[in-house]
């Protein structure tokens, strides 16, 4: 898949001697967008640590935008223009809210400006450290430090938890406007796997570290039972 | 071939390694000079290392010395409390025990087997005293000694040795042993407006600051006359103060620059086996406490003894670098000249020229409870 | 007591039967090792770091040494007692400061309070002799019978048995309710308030245990040389101290006793081939420990007994 | 009697200075990086060291020999960050307190070895020496000096670390190693470059010290409270606080035994203890 | 259920701010005896504050917490958790190494006092370290009791924070977003223990998860901007406007 801006091919990792994720493959094309589905514990969040490169890769390879940066240290991954959010609200504490968006901020398209109209609650906390911001707020400011980033791809893992559902809302329509106008790639790994397949276009199912199930979002919605197969999740009533 | 096991108890590491150093090479000097031999046996030295001023420390070095190493004779010992520890067991083993720096009067009285071959600080500081006022030609002082047993010794012998002879005594401080800056002192000196100041202070690193900061006063001599110990001005403290230095007088028991065959031989001699590095009292200390247990065991026929060593060591007199000295029968104390110096310029340097010289002084306070 | 355990303490009486001439340094060993497991309670079983401990280690000495020189008793056994309540004493006063503050500033609270308790003493020179060091301090036989003696027979045996009681005395405490909360504390202070306990009080009372301990080892260290300096109180007893727990690991008691006896045994080996370079090794071997033995040295062997056993 | 207090200020101001430089590199590799290198004063003397061989052995004037030192204790730490210190950031503060203490002995050991026990004294330059009479009081050069240097060393650290995105992605990179490097900040870069600025700063700080205090190999240990003193009154990481911290140690420090000499060597500890109890961050301290 | 003697939990009037920020606003709630109420409000509202004033881990610049009747605003956090008023945390706040057994166990000798007593052995403290498993295996932790806490998966860990909240006996029991970071599946059953917790406990819990406050809580506050907005039946709340504007969002329909 040439135009493919970000694919795994037959990657396998894990940690220590432990191997979590053994031959997944996957890409997501430009603009394109990905769910991660799978139970607890199954390597969603191991599978995006080893796209940024802080788990080791035994075997396979990862390539961006048609570079394969299997070798590259993370920080030039991100420089390529992987963005990550990580899982657990991993904000700065020693940093304040606009340092936290500006420390590792590079050109684009997404600025102050436009993170804070984004989260109109980060303006007006800028001035306060990291660690003084509310539970759901820190949310939206690791979403706002990784956009700050400008990245061409973006790795989102379970990035909904703890916040209201009207920012949920909000956020949810930033992230198709994104796909749709600026083009930027999304993987999305979600425990909501209704709003996570109503986001993206295609999906898969991780188990016992392989790709379980594959195929569009939107078959895979309908799809109850396979759902319930791989995830055992009862979906709520929409 | 017999052997004469002396062990050796100095603070080799922390911050008095210096001191130590430059008695193990005075030490070395005289073993190098004697093809390594007292009393026509064998040296063979076992050397302790207390760590700094750790007095349980030395105890259980010399006990191990004694049991363990089994040495004839224990020797060495840099600081007051590392010497006051290990009194009990020379007297225990029956051992000599030969204190080669520390200068606090008391020491010899804690043990019959105790012989010190360096100085006690009211010796030298008595006599200046009386000497400041007699012949240095001023009549007030103030005192700035550093905040512990050998400073305090030394203001008291001072003063009294002053105002015995008519001066009186117009400022006294204590400065923290490990000061690093004077200029608090030094103000308080200045705003006293005495004729003279007195100063005791450990070597290192203080000397050449507080000469600094005494001439950034502008309390320099002739205005205002500088006495002090002799680590004021030793070598180093003179290099980094410069001309600040000039006019400082000070008694010591020993002055590198003394023109004297004996001397000079040994300055020499010092220096060639040093790197150039010049010899100390630290160093004539542990020269001349090797010339004891040498001498005292000719005497003893090598009987290692310790009563009978410390018997033959009494009354002995001899000729060292400092100049003539003796051992006081009584007090097993050392009897010596007090030097007093002056820095002056010589050949474009600043050197301590001895000015005047006060012979055969006895630790005046000895017997007295401190 | 497992078979480690009882093997450890058999292995610590070796000194009577193969080195006799080595029993002074294993008197000190002793002591210091009750010293290191003072500051284990509070270091590694509370989380307070301290840079001055030697505070309490001094006060206990000075009092031992005190009741000797100024009041003529010199009974070793109450003299330990009367040393560890006064310790432990101004352990309690202290502990009202300790508990105000955490990280850094405790490190240095401790500090200046160790170098304040150390310039106070060099002040009271009529009191304690300043610099030159408590003279006259004479310790009576033990139970009027046991000298201590030349070789140190007495003042091992003694400096043990202690360091044994102080041992058991701290493994129960660690053992107990108390010593699970003062390991929730260390683990999170934040949520003790949340289940209910009064935090602050614990750490007052472990460290006043620990003082006390602490006071009781420099008491033995006056009883068996009859010598008391000001170093007893000094900055460097206090960092040893810490270093030697560090190396041994911290929050197993075991660790405070092995870090003493290694650190002390290099040391006097090292020193020995070379008086003026030991440090050099010291450095080297903690520098090494640390790289390769992360949790001290006891946490390595046990991990190692863990992993083949 | 005005004139007095006057100069006392100027004296403790100075002394101040001095302990600023020695301790501001630690702050700077304590506070943002977290890393408690008691080995500091190792790099000071290191620093301290290297002027003394330049001025001794090539004669090289003294001004030329400060930011030499620097630079030769940046190098050296870079060289013991890449190969060693970095492997502790993670390693708890027990094993870095550990750590760094051996590496201090091993320090001096070494410069025992090479420079020998004494002490090193140095010939500063004749305008550097002596003092100048000001409005009646004379004031010591050298130390007017040493302020001169702290001041624009203060006014240098404080726009880097806090006026520009550098000190941000310091702190950001301890906070959190690996989510700033998956922001694509290059972490080990920074460190090393903190690192060797912490260090250089002593060695800087160092050679600053000698004409004051006089260098021997026990350097490494014996400025090490003072510098922790100084580091903790000021507050982790501030290099305001490291200023106003060194300054009212240095001016309470001279005044005190001015004022009291009885309690002069109580009087840092006494500061020390207050001050950390009612403000247990430090004067400027803000974690 | 208005009967003063029932009201577990009362504020009156309770304020603070952060410098200028004011994050509660004269917050006047009652929790009766046996209440299973939920708080909600957008993120910032003052949720997790108003807890930290409840508790005393921030002191309120006004107003008065009473519990039982009784005011407790002066008291000290451990203090309030000896009288029955105990919370869990939004962000995990747990001893990592220690075993879920040991950390409940500590809880219940802090209650029962006798967490000083140096002198007795952990393991004679019986009936402790019975009622400590009894906690933990009624919250599925009975396999994982003499784990090190840190190896505890996320969600067993978040149910160990309720755990540790329960040895102290509360009568009153505030729980941060409990569900947290537990999948959809496993939230539910978190709240079916949470819901079948005895009478006498009153709960206040704080969740985003509209499925879950609409099927657990008998009554909702609603907190904006740390002024208490309304404080109603679910129904009321589902289908109020001001509610939906601010907080719900166009996508929640009844
Ligand atoms: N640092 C680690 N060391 C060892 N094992 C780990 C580590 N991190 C995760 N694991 C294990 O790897 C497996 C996959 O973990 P991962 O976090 O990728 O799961 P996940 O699908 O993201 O789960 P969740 O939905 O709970 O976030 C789990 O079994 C976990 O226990
Ligand atoms: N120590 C503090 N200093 C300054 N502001 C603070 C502090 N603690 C909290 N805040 C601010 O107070 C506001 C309320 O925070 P709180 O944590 O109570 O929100 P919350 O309602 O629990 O939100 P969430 O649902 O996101 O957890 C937030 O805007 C937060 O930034
Ligand atoms: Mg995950
Ligand atoms: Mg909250």
């Amino acid at each position: 898949m040439p135009d493919a801006i970000l694919e795994l091919r037959d990657v396998r990792s894990g940690y220590g001697e432990g191997i979590v994720l053994d031959g997944v493959s996957a890409s997501v094309p430009k603009a394109g967008s990905l769910a991660v589905l799978g139970r607890n514990g199954v390597g969603k969040t191991t599978l995006l640590l080893t796209i940024m490169g802080f788990v080791p890769l035994r075997a396979g390879a990862v390539f961006f935008a048609g570079e394969d940066v299997s070798a590259m240290h993370p920080h030039q991954r991100a420089r390529r223009g992987i963005g990550w959010v990580p899982q657990e609200r991993d904000i700065f504490p020693s940093l304040t809210v606009e340092e936290n968006l500006t420390v590792a901020a590079r050109k684009g398209r997404w600025d102050l400006d436009a993170v804070y109209s984004l989260f109109p609650r980060l303006r007006e906390r800028r001035t306060n450290m990291g660690n003084q911001l509310s539970g759901g707020e820190q949310q939206m400011l690791t979403i706002a430090r990784t956009l700050m980033t400008n990245p061409s791809v973006l790795l989102l893992d379970e990035p909904l938890e703890g916040l209201a559902p009207i920012i949920i809302e909000e956020l949810t329509a930033a992230i198709t406007r994104m796909a749709k106008d600026e083009g930027i790639a999304l993987v999305l790994v979600e425990q909501h796997a209704t709003v996570a397949l109503g986001l993206t276009e295609d999906a898969i199912v991780i188990e016992r570290g392989v790709v379980a199930h594959r195929g569009r979002s939107a078959d895979l919605l309908k799809d109850e039972k396979t759902l319930d197969r791989y995830i055992g999740m009862n979906l709520e009533p929409g | 071939q017999e052997t004469v096991k002396i062990g050796l108890i100095m603070a080799y590491s922390g911050p008095f390694a210096d001191t130590a150093n430059q008695m193990q090479a005075g030490i070395d000097l005289w073993l190098a000079e004697h093809d390594g031999m007292v009393g026509g046996k064998k040296v063979e030295l076992i050397k302790k290392d207390t760590g700094g001023p750790a007095a349980d420390v030395a105890q259980r070095l010399a006990q191990e010395l004694v049991v363990r190493d089994g040495v004839d004779i224990i020797a060495g010992f840099t600081l007051t409390p590392e010497a006051l520890g290990a009194a009990d067991i020379a007297t225990q083993g029956n051992k000599m025990m030969v204190v080669m720096n520390a200068a606090t009067s008391v020491i010899t009285e804690k043990s019959p087997l105790i012989v010190r071959t360096s100085l006690t600080i009211p010796q030298l500081n008595y006599a200046f005293g009386k000497w400041a006022v007699e012949k240095g030609g001023v009549n007030s002082a103030y005192t700035l000694v550093a905040d512990y047993g050998p400073g305090h010794d030394a203001e008291k012998a001072f003063a009294k040795g002053f105002t015995e002879a008519g001066g009186s005594i117009v400022g006294a401080d204590a400065s923290p042993v490990a000061n690093p800056d004077f200029s608090a002192f030094v103000q308080r000196i200045k705003d006293a407006n005495p004729q003279s100041v007195y100063i005791f202070i450990p070597g290192g690193a203080q000397p050449p600051a507080i000469g600094k900061a005494l001439s950034d006063r502008g309390l320099t001599p002739p205005d205002v006359k500088v006495f002090g110990q002799g680590e004021l001005t030793l070598p180093e403290a003179l290099e980094s103060m410069g001309d600040t230095a000039k006019g400082i007088i000070t008694t010591f028991h020993y002055t590198m620059e003394r023109d004297d065959p004996l001397n000079n031989e040994f300055v020499k001699a010092y220096r060639d086996a040093n790197n150039g590095r010049s010899p100390d009292i630290f160093s004539v200390g542990g020269f001349d406490g090797m010339h004891l247990i040498d001498e005292a065991l000719k005497k003893t026929g090598g009987d290692t003894d310790g009563a009978k060593l410390v018997e033959a060591a009494k009354g002995m007199a001899w000729d060292s670098p400092r100049g003539p000295i003796s051992i006081d029968p009584e007090t097993r104390e050392i009897v010596q000249t007090v030097w007093i110096r002056e820095v002056q310029e010589v050949d474009g340097k600043y050197q301590n020229v001895i000015i005047d010289q006060i012979p055969n002084v006895k630790d005046p306070l000895h017997g007295a409870a401190k | 007591m497992s078979v480690f355990e009882i093997v450890f303490w058999l292995s610590m009486l070796l000194p009577f039967f193969f080195f006799p001439t080595y029993l002074t340094l294993a008197s000190q060993v002793a002591i210091t090792a009750l010293f290191a497991i003072s500051v284990d309670l509070i270091l590694g079983y509370a989380g307070i770091v301290t840079l001055g401990h030697a505070m309490f280690f001094g006060l206990g000495a000075y009092v031992a040494g005190l009741l000797s020189a100024r009041l003529g008793w010199g009974e070793p056994i109450s003299g330990l007692f009367i040393a560890g309540a006064f310790a432990g004493l101004v352990g309690f006063v202290a502990s009202y400061l300790i508990v105000r503050v955490q990280h850094m500033a405790l490190l240095m609270v401790t500090l200046g309070l160790g170098f304040l308790t150390y310039e106070l003493a060099n002040a009271m020179t009529w009191l304690t002799g300043g610099t030159d060091g408590l003279s006259g301090v004479n310790t009576w036989p033990i139970f009027n019978h046991f000298r201590f003696d030349l070789w140190g027979y007495t003042a091992y045996s003694y400096s043990l048995v202690v360091l044994l009681l102080g041992f058991l005395i701290s493994r129960r405490i660690v053992n107990s309710s108390f010593g699970l909360a003062l390991r929730g504390i260390r683990e999170n202070v934040r949520r003790m308030p949340a289940i209910g306990s009064e935090h602050r009080w614990h750490l007052q009372k472990v460290y006043t245990i620990s003082a006390a301990m602490a006071g009781v080892a420099g008491a033995l260290l006056t009883q068996s040389t009859n010598t008391v300096a000001l170093e007893v109180l000094s900055f460097q007893r206090s960092a040893d101290v810490v270093v030697m727990l560090i190396l041994g690991g911290t929050g197993r008691l075991y660790g405070a006793i092995l870090g003493s006896i290694i650190f002390l045994l290099v040391r006097d080996q090292a020193a020995g081939l070379n008086p003026q370079y030991w440090y050099f090794w010291i450095g080297l071997l903690l520098m090494i420990v640390v790289l390769f033995l992360p949790k001290g040295i006891l946490g390595g062997l046990s991990r190692l007994v863990r992993r083949n056993g | 009697m005005i004139s007095s207090v006057a100069i006392v200020l100027f004296d403790g101001l100075a002394f101040g200075m001095l302990l600023f430089v020695l301790s501001v590199g630690l702050s700077v590799t304590l506070g943002l990086m977290n890393f408690i290198n008691l080995a500091h004063g190792a790099f000071a003397m290191l620093g301290g060291y290297t002027a003394v061989w330049l001025m001794r052995q090539f004669g090289l004037p003294f001004l030329l020999t400060l930011p030499l030192a620097f630079l030769a204790a940046a190098a050296v730490s870079i060289l013991f960050e890449r190969t060693l210190f970095r492997r502790l950031y993670g390693a708890g503060e027990l094993n870095q307190v550990l750590f760094t203490i051996g590496l201090v002995f091993v320090a001096a050991a070494g410069a025992t070895f090479v420079f020998g026990t004494g002490q090193q004294p140095i010939v500063l330059p004749d305008w550097l020496r002596g003092s100048v009479e000001l409005f009646g009081l004379r004031f010591g050069i050298y130390r007017m000096f040493l302020i001169v240097v702290a001041l624009a060393i203060t006014g240098l650290l404080y726009f880097t670390l806090e006026r520009t995105r550098f000190g941000a992605q310091i702190r950001a990179a301890v906070d959190n190693q690996r989510v700033a490097q998956g922001l694509g900040l290059n972490v080990e870069r920074i460190f090393a470059i903190t690192f060797a600025l912490g260090s250089g700063l002593a060695g800087l700080g160092g050679a600053l010290a000698i004409e004051i205090v006089g260098l021997d190999p026990s350097f490494g240990f014996h400025f090490l409270v003072y510098v922790l003193i100084v580091v903790a009154v000021g507050g982790l990481g501030s290099v305001t606080g490291s200023f106003v911290g060194a300054a009212l140690l240095g001016i309470g420090d001279v005044a005190g035994k001015y004022f009291v000499p009885e309690i002069g060597s109580f009087l840092i500890y006494l500061l020390l203890v207050a001050i950390l109890l009612v403000r247990p961050m430090g004067l400027f301290g803000k974690r | 259920m208005s009967e003063p003697g029932q009201i577990a939990l009362q504020t009156e009037g309770i304020g603070k701010r952060f410098g200028s920020l004011v994050v509660s606003k004269d917050v006047s709630i009652k929790l009766p005896r046996g209440a299973r109420h939920a708080l909600i409000g957008p993120n910032g509202a003052g949720k997790t504050t108003l807890i930290n004033l409840i508790t005393g881990q921030l002191r309120p610049d006004t107003g008065r917490i009473l519990l039982d009747g009784k005011d407790v605003t002066g008291l000290a956090t451990a203090a309030r958790v000896r009288r029955g008023l105990t919370r869990t945390f939004q962000i995990n706040t747990l001893f990592p190494d220690l075993t879920p057994l040991e950390a409940t166990m500590l809880a219940i000798t802090e209650r029962e006092g006798t967490s000083g007593q140096f002198w007795r052995g952990l393991a004679s403290h019986a009936s402790a370290v019975e009622e400590a498993y009894e906690i933990l295996v009624q919250l599925r932790l009975g396999d994982v009791a003499t784990r090190t806490t840190r190896t505890l998966a996320y969600g067993q860990q978040r149910l160990l924070e309720i755990g540790l909240a329960l040895a102290t006996r509360p009568k009153v029991l505030l729980l941060d977003e409990p569900a947290a970071g537990v999948p959809k599946a496993e939230s539910g059953e978190l709240f079916q223990v949470i819901a079948a917790l005895p009478d006498d406990i009153s709960v206040l819990f704080i969740e985003h998860d509209m499925d879950i406050v609409f099927n657990f809580a008998t009554r909702i506050v609603v907190l904006v901007a740390g002024e208490v907005l309304l404080e109603a039946e679910p129904d009321v709340i589902r289908t109020d406007s001001r509610v939906r504007e601010v907080y719900l969002g166009h996508g929640h329909h009844a």
